[in-house]
């Protein structure tokens, strides 16, 4: 069993150990193995990484076993490590092991400990196969699996209605975008014969499949991107998504699923540079996706609401550097987004931890110093999102802008412009958020701020690492590392003039942000509530969601309905088929009520029949055979 | 042609009286250790009287085994006034003959070349090279245990049969025990057969004569210390020995299933169950315990580790085999004896329980397991 | 008549006795094995054409065949102890409710 | 048919296994120990000669811990002139709780001082029970017990019956407490066999 | 003497066939159940051992096995458990013993008359070559495995077919 099997199967190892044996064998052990398991797949991918590094970054590729043959073709479980899988890989294994450290913290006292555990790192296994997988057939059971993990984890306390259906507009809002993957996958083994990416890339590249189905390619398997990485239309999963445990949300929600779509379009890059309508659809969705999300973000008032729709926001943004051909940024702000975000949700989690389970920022304020640690940590990722310098934040979103105006694949300074507002708008939803909830006077009852306590150490250590990661990750230059694999996008002429430009404006935007929320928010934050009144339309609008979900209601759900009550189940079922079928069956009726005169009821008479008709079979057989 | 008929006729002859002569002497062996396990003497006063003498062979009571068949023989054969004597009369034959007919299959000695133990022979037997097993099937296994489903059927006849409750009773209990105890039986042998390779009982022996690690014989039991084990318990059920007696538990059912025979049908009854304990011994010893071979020894004689070696004449290694593989049958023969003279008897309930929710799952467990470490060992 | 012609041969009798068993028997049980007989013709056949041709497409139908069998009286025997149980009688003549 | 739900009687002293119990294997493993050591330590005892068992091979060998008090065989005394000091009253065989003593009387003419005698004195002891009574009834002191153990087992129960001849072998010199008759004059330790 | 051994396999055949087909017929007059199935019992084992005088070992095995150590324990515990003594009242035979013994004959007939006209005899020219426990387990696994699952899934079905009957009849148990 070579290595990159066993980053995989490690966590598989956990899942089956903590799923059979968690509940029998006691806490200890699920943490161990829950945690244990990820952090040796972290190990070995380190080891893994310093192989591709010793062998000069070629790409390792590992066949675990031949799956089944189908003619001439083989689907093989083969897995791939280059460096785009490392970064991934990394990423996954490293950040999933802090968060299931964080997580033997904050789930401590729940009863379904194993099965919190088992879930995890189930859904770890299937991530890593996803980001492992050589051919898309691997990575599309790993798609599927980490939404099955995704749909368990956000039920994972059923017995709430409300939960468990979150879960389940999770697991069909992403089916949806299945199946624009699955077809995509149908299209490129039809049209390339096999499913593995990197000969699919080269087939592309190469020019050896027809043109034309690059964009159709493209589109499908963005179809599946939106479903996974919460774009429009299919983003609206996501922030209900945030049912589930706050270090779920962290780990899938923020780090790792959901950008699996954005690692789906980087990895199949040698498709996209193919197709450029493809690519501009997917830039105008993710800056669509980012600006709307950052607006409803402005008017939430759970926390996870509004870190769930800066994810989506921020997915906009990486979607919008694939958009221009800048694969290689939009895995760097992923890379940065994972410390990040995780660092917000799990700051967000141990906020939550201090106050019994309060998540509406209007009921905090004042948190800073009775939670230090948190608050601290919270500060900084925040500040990273925002975008200041010279935190990881800064760096990615500044090369997303600057991709965005200069690209030669589609950069533009409308473009620019609707993402320099959505950063803008990014920095002041952050800060306020920051703001309510860690400054001002306290607003909670009296009883749940008696009991405000920073959370163990087995969580807060988890928030430091994360947040100095957070800070310094920006210092590492994935795009340039990413470079030989996925070449960064021409810059249009005449446009490096502007990258100053750009810098400070990003620097401008982000201070502005801070400012703008300080202004607002400070104190009892009435600035901010005069603004509301004056505004009252939008904000009801904005912080209700856009009333997107009420859209899809009326105009999909309904109509299906009506569709499949009336015309199909009406006309086609009950008139047409239902018809044609009576008519036949009491002719049919008609007829066996003579038949069954024939039916005795005797077996014996029933093996006669059989006798006979075999004996006459015969004897026709052997005079005309 | 001849030669081999010739050949076969020995191996047969061997293979009865090798049966036929545990039987008896497990019969004594029995009883006598259960005496020194319980600090008694035993078995001890029946002799032979050499004629015309006074002098008495008691030989510590060794013909104890002898005279229980004798008294069985000439006992009255009480018959119940059953609805079927057919099945009565046949039901002690089918479960006494399959027990035998296993060792068919089973290797009890390396290779025979008759014209290298004496040389007139190769006259008759020219240079062949006989296995010493009766029949050397490439199913071996799967006959085992195609025959121990057979005695099943026996038991059951006899227990329906008689006509009388505690032997239908011991009847529904041996049925069930032995199906659910057959399942375990063959999933234990089922990862061995993975760690072999093969499921020719012969050349499962020949793969047990290296050496692992450079100083164990590369016995089974080294491979499978688990599955041993868990063969080891599911063979005495099958045997429905103690702690699996419950169908011909005494306290319960007096006889069980064969409540209602008596004198040699009964005896049959018992001399199956003492002839499959040296059968049970005899697979055990094949499957974990090397079979014939002994550590370090081949066909040429002994080479030990060290690079000492020493030659052995053909007929030496031969007879030191067939001594190998008796005295290892006769060690475990003697292991389940202390296993039935240690242990207390299971509920009935508990017997298929420990059964469907104890061993199975870990043959089932044991099974994944070798599987897995031996597809990556192999690949 | 050499031996593979007297293998078939007993094959087709033994699905001929299996199926006039079925016919002709009243117990259930015994038309059940009836029928285990008549597979028994079947594996015969097949087993004699996989020694004939030295291929193992009879062999394997054997074994397929040998585990429908399984399969078919674990079905089978449960149906029939529920039959008695609401009638108490094997008679197969007594269970003629489906009559048309 | 209602069936009512089976419930297990539960004790107050319900045995509480541990995952060590319910192992199985090292219990298991144990009780083989402690039985197989036990074989082992027998058996290397016989192996080198010695006995290896608790129980005694009975005939040939009696155990060394009887009683002292132990009286397991009848003895009829005699007179002076070596005849049984037994009249023949048949007082014994009818206190005899197991009705295992028979005496034939017979008539001496020529001893008119104990005109009976026992032509027959015989004792069962496949159904003796050692009580003694017999001893008690005797007005005579013409039968007592001495310490010995009936080591009588025999493949025919008429061996177990003992005649008036084998029970004639009183010693008075072991009989300490009552030396009857008179000691015989002493002789010098030398001489004595 | 050679001449004997030499044929002794064939003579074997023979007679175990013999005794197969004897047994078979002893079926269809035996009144008892148990004595029907021990005749089964004897029908199969001697059919196993045709089985492994041609060669096919582990065919025969698994014949004893399967037929012998699973359909059959099955049955005789069913007829165990039914206790069909009591109904020795009935008659044996159905009302179609007549048609049915006519039909035999007519299916033997047709049989026999498709057997002497083109019936293949033994091998001829290229002998198939005796095949393996190994050479099968390969075909089996390899060529055959979609049948294999599918038996499986049967299998399943039969057990899940089993359960539900059992199901059934407890709850007629409680009602």
């Amino acid at each position: 069993m070579g290595l990159l099997t066993l980053i995989v199967v490690l966590p598989l190892v956990g899942f089956v150990l903590n799923g059979l044996l968690g509940n029998r064998l006691g806490k200890g052990f699920v943490s161990a193995v829950g945690c244990g398991m990820p952090a040796m797949a972290f190990a070995v991918t380190i080891k893994c990484f310093l192989d591709l590094k010793g062998a000069g970054w070629a790409p390792i590729a590992e066949t675990a076993y031949v799956w089944t043959m189908v003619g001439q073709d083989s689907f093989e479980v083969a897995f791939w490590f280059d460096r785009l899988t490392a970064v991934m890989a990394l990423i996954v294994t490293g950040v999933g092991t802090l968060i299931h450290v964080y997580s033997t913290g904050y789930m401590h006292e729940d009863k379904s400990y194993a099965r919190y555990f088992a879930y995890l790192n189930l859904f770890l296994f299937f991530m890593l196969l996803l980001v492992l997988g050589k051919s898309l057939l691997v990575l599309f059971v790993g798609w599927e699996g980490v939404g099955l993990a995704s749909y368990l984890l956000i039920g994972f306390w059923f017995g709430d209605m409300e939960k468990a259906a979150a879960g389940k507009k999770a697991f069909i809002v992403n089916r949806i975008g299945d199946a624009g993957f699955l077809l995509g996958m149908f299209v490129i083994y039809s049209a390339v014969g096999t499913l593995d990416m990197p000969h699919i890339n080269k087939a592309f590249t190469s020019g050896a499949a027809p043109a034309v189905s690059a964009s159709l390619v493209g589109l499908l398997l963005f179809i599946g991107a939106t479903g996974k990485s919460a774009q429009i239309p299919l983003y609206v999963w996501l922030p209900d998504a945030m049912a589930g445990p706050t270090p779920v949300s962290a780990l899938i929600h923020a780090a790792t699923m959901v950008t699996a779509g954005v690692y789906l379009v980087a990895r199949m890059s040698g498709i996209y540079l193919n197709a450029p309508e493809a690519s501009t659809v997917i830039a105008a969705v993710g800056a669509l996706t980012a600006l709307m999300a950052a607006t409803i973000a402005l008017a939430q008032d759970d926390i996870k609401k509004v870190l769930a729709y800066s994810t989506v926001s921020q997915l906009g943004f990486m979607f919008v550097a694939l958009g221009v051909g800048a694969y290689g940024v939009a895995v760097f702000h992923v890379y940065t987004h994972a410390f990040f975000k995780a660092c917000l949700f799990l700051g967000a989690g141990s906020v939550i931890h201090a106050m019994s389970g309060e998540q509406d920022i209007k009921k905090m304020g004042g948190l800073a110093k009775k939670i230090p640690i948190t608050f601290f940590t919270f500060a900084l990722a925040t500040a990273a999102i925002a975008g200041i310098p010279p935190l990881s934040g800064f760096f990615s979103k500044d090369e997303i802008l600057w991709y965005a105006l200069a690209s030669g694949r589609g950069g533009s300074w409308l473009l620019l412009g609707v993402m320099a507002f959505t950063a803008l708008l990014t920095a002041f939803y952050m800060f306020r958020l920051l703001w309510l909830t860690f400054f001002g006077k306290p607003r909670m009852i009296k009883e749940v701020e008696h009991h405000i306590h920073e959370s163990p150490p087995s969580m807060t250590g988890v928030l430091v690492i994360l947040a100095v990661l957070s800070a310094v990750g920006g210092f590492l230059s994935i795009p340039h590392f990413l470079e030989p694999l996925v070449a960064l996008p021409a810059v249009r002429p005449g446009m490096d003039a502007f990258h100053y430009f750009v810098v400070g404006g990003s620097i401008a935007i982000a201070l502005a942000g801070l400012v703008g929320a300080a202004y607002f928010f400070g104190g009892d934050a009435a600035r901010a509530a005069k603004v509301r009144a004056s505004f009252a339309g939008a904000y009801r609008v904005l912080n209700n969601k856009y009333y997107v979900d009420e859209l899809y209601d009326r105009f999909i759900n309904r109509p299906l309905l009506w569709i499949s009550e009336a015309v199909f189940l009406k006309l086609g079922d009950r008139l047409l088929i239902d018809g044609t079928l009576n008519g036949l069956a009491s002719v049919a009726q008609r007829t066996a009520g003579r038949l069954s005169r024939v039916q005795t009821g005797s077996l014996h008479k029933y093996a006669f029949m059989v006798l006979v008709g075999m004996v006459a079979s015969l004897v026709w057989m052997w005079r005309n055979g | 042609m001849i030669a081999d008929l010739v050949i076969s006729l020995v191996f047969i002859g061997y293979a009865i009286s090798v049966l036929m002569g545990f039987g008896t002497i497990l019969t004594w062996v029995e009883r006598k250790q259960a005496a020194v396990m319980s600090d008694r003497i035993g078995a001890n006063r029946a002799y032979i009287r050499i004629p015309g003498t006074q002098v008495k062979l008691v030989w510590l009571g060794l013909f104890h085994g002898m005279a229980d068949g004798l008294k069985m023989l000439l006992k009255e054969d009480f018959k119940p006034r059953t609805y079927d004597w057919y099945a009565y009369a046949v039901a002690p034959w089918v479960v006494f003959t399959p027990v035998l007919l296993v060792f068919a299959v089973i290797p009890f000695g390396g290779s025979l070349t008759p014209a290298r133990l004496w040389e007139p022979l190769s006259a008759f037997f020219g240079d062949k090279t006989w296995p010493m097993q009766i029949a050397t099937l490439d199913a071996g296994i799967l006959i085992v245990f195609a025959f121990s489903g057979l005695t099943i059927i026996g038991a059951m006849l006899a227990g329906w049969s008689s006509s009388n409750k505690f032997s239908l009773l011991g009847a529904l209990r041996a049925g069930s025990q032995m199906i659910s105890y057959e399942l375990v039986l063959g999933l234990t042998v089922l990862g061995l057969i993975l760690v072999y390779g093969t499921v020719n009982l012969d050349a499962m022996v020949r793969q047990q004569s290296g050496i692992v690690l450079g100083f164990l014989p590369a016995w089974g039991i080294v491979y499978q210390p688990f599955a041993a084990t868990l063969f080891l318990a599911a063979a005495i059920a099958e045997n429905k020995r103690i702690p699996f007696d419950l169908p011909e538990a005494e306290s319960e059912l007096i006889a069980g299933y064969f409540t209602e025979y008596s004198a040699m049908k009964m005896g049959l009854f018992m001399f199956a169950e003492f002839i499959e304990i040296a059968i049970i011994g005899a697979l055990f010893t094949t499957l974990f315990l090397g079979g014939y071979n002994l550590p370090y020894m081949s066909d040429a004689g002994f080479a030990f580790p060290g690079g000492a070696a020493v030659a052995m004449p053909h007929g030496a290694v031969v007879v030191t085999q067939l001594g190998t593989f008796l005295l290892k049958v006769f060690l475990v023969c003697s292991f389940q004896i202390l296993i039935r003279w240690t242990l207390p008897r299971f509920r009935y309930d508990q017997v298929l329980m420990f059964a469907w929710k104890f061993m199975f799952p870990l043959a089932l467990a044991n099974l994944c397991v070798t599987a897995v470490v031996v597809w990556a060992v192999r690949s | 008549m050499d031996k593979v012609q007297m293998l078939q041969v007993l094959a087709a009798s033994l699905f001929a006795l299996g199926l006039t068993g079925v016919i002709i028997r009243r117990n259930v049980l015994v038309m059940l094995m009836c029928m285990e007989l008549m597979l028994n013709g079947v594996n015969l056949s097949l087993a004699t054409f996989a020694h004939t041709m030295g291929s193992a497409v009879g062999a394997v139908l054997v074994f397929l065949i040998f585990v429908v069998a399984a399969a078919e009286i674990a079905i089978a025997i449960p149906i029939v102890l529920l039959l008695v149980r609401r009638k108490r009688t094997l008679d197969i003549e007594s269970y003629s409710d489906l009559k048309g | 048919m209602s069936r009512k739900p089976h419930v297990r009687k539960q004790y107050w002293n319900e045995p509480e296994m541990g995952l060590w119990e319910k192992a199985y294997l090292p219990e298991i493993l144990r009780g083989l120990w402690i039985t197989g050591s036990v074989f082992l330590r027998n058996m290397g005892k016989w192996m080198t000669g010695r006995k290896g068992a608790l129980t005694t091979y009975y005939p040939e060998e009696t155990r060394w811990d009887y009683a002292q008090a132990n009286r397991g065989k009848h003895v009829l005394t005699r007179r002076p002139d070596g005849t049984p000091q037994c009249v023949a009253c048949n007082m014994c065989a009818t206190v005899c709780p197991a009705k295992v003593i028979e005496i034939e009387a017979g008539f001496d003419p020529a001893d008119a001082a104990h005109p009976k005698y026992p032509v027959r004195f015989e004792i069962d002891y496949s159904r003796c029970v050692f009580c003694g009574l017999c001893v008690e009834a005797c007005p005579e002191d013409a039968i007592r017990m001495a310490k010995e153990v009936p080591n009588l087992p025999s493949g025919d129960r008429w061996n177990m019956w003992l005649a008036k001849e084998e029970l004639l072998d009183w010693q008075p010199q072991s009989d300490v407490a009552k030396p009857y008759p008179p000691a015989p004059p002493r002789v010098p330790d030398g001489e004595r066999g | 003497m050679t001449d004997f051994l030499a044929n002794l396999d064939t003579l074997l055949l023979w007679a175990f066939a013999g005794c197969a087909f004897v047994s078979a017929a002893l079926m269809l007059v035996l009144r008892q159940p148990m004595r029907v199935a021990i005749a089964l019992v004897s029908c199969m084992v001697f059919l196993g051992g045709v089985y492994g005088l041609l060669g096919l070992h582990f065919i025969a095995a698994f014949q004893v096995l399967i037929y012998v150590g699973a359909v059959m324990v099955f049955m005789v515990y069913a007829i165990m458990l039914l206790d069909p003594r009591d109904e020795s009242g009935g008659e044996k035979f159905s009302k179609l013993l007549w048609p049915g013994i006519i039909g035999l004959s007519l299916l033997a007939e047709a049989l026999a008359v498709g057997y002497w006209s083109d019936l293949p005899g033994a091998p001829r020219g290229a002998a198939g070559e005796p095949f393996d426990m190994v050479r099968f387990s390969a075909a089996f696994l390899s060529e055959y495995w979609l049948h294999f699952e599918l038996t499986s899934v049967l299998l399943l079905a039969a057990v899940v077919a089993a359960l539900a009957v059992i199901k059934e009849n407890r709850r007629h148990d409680h009602g």
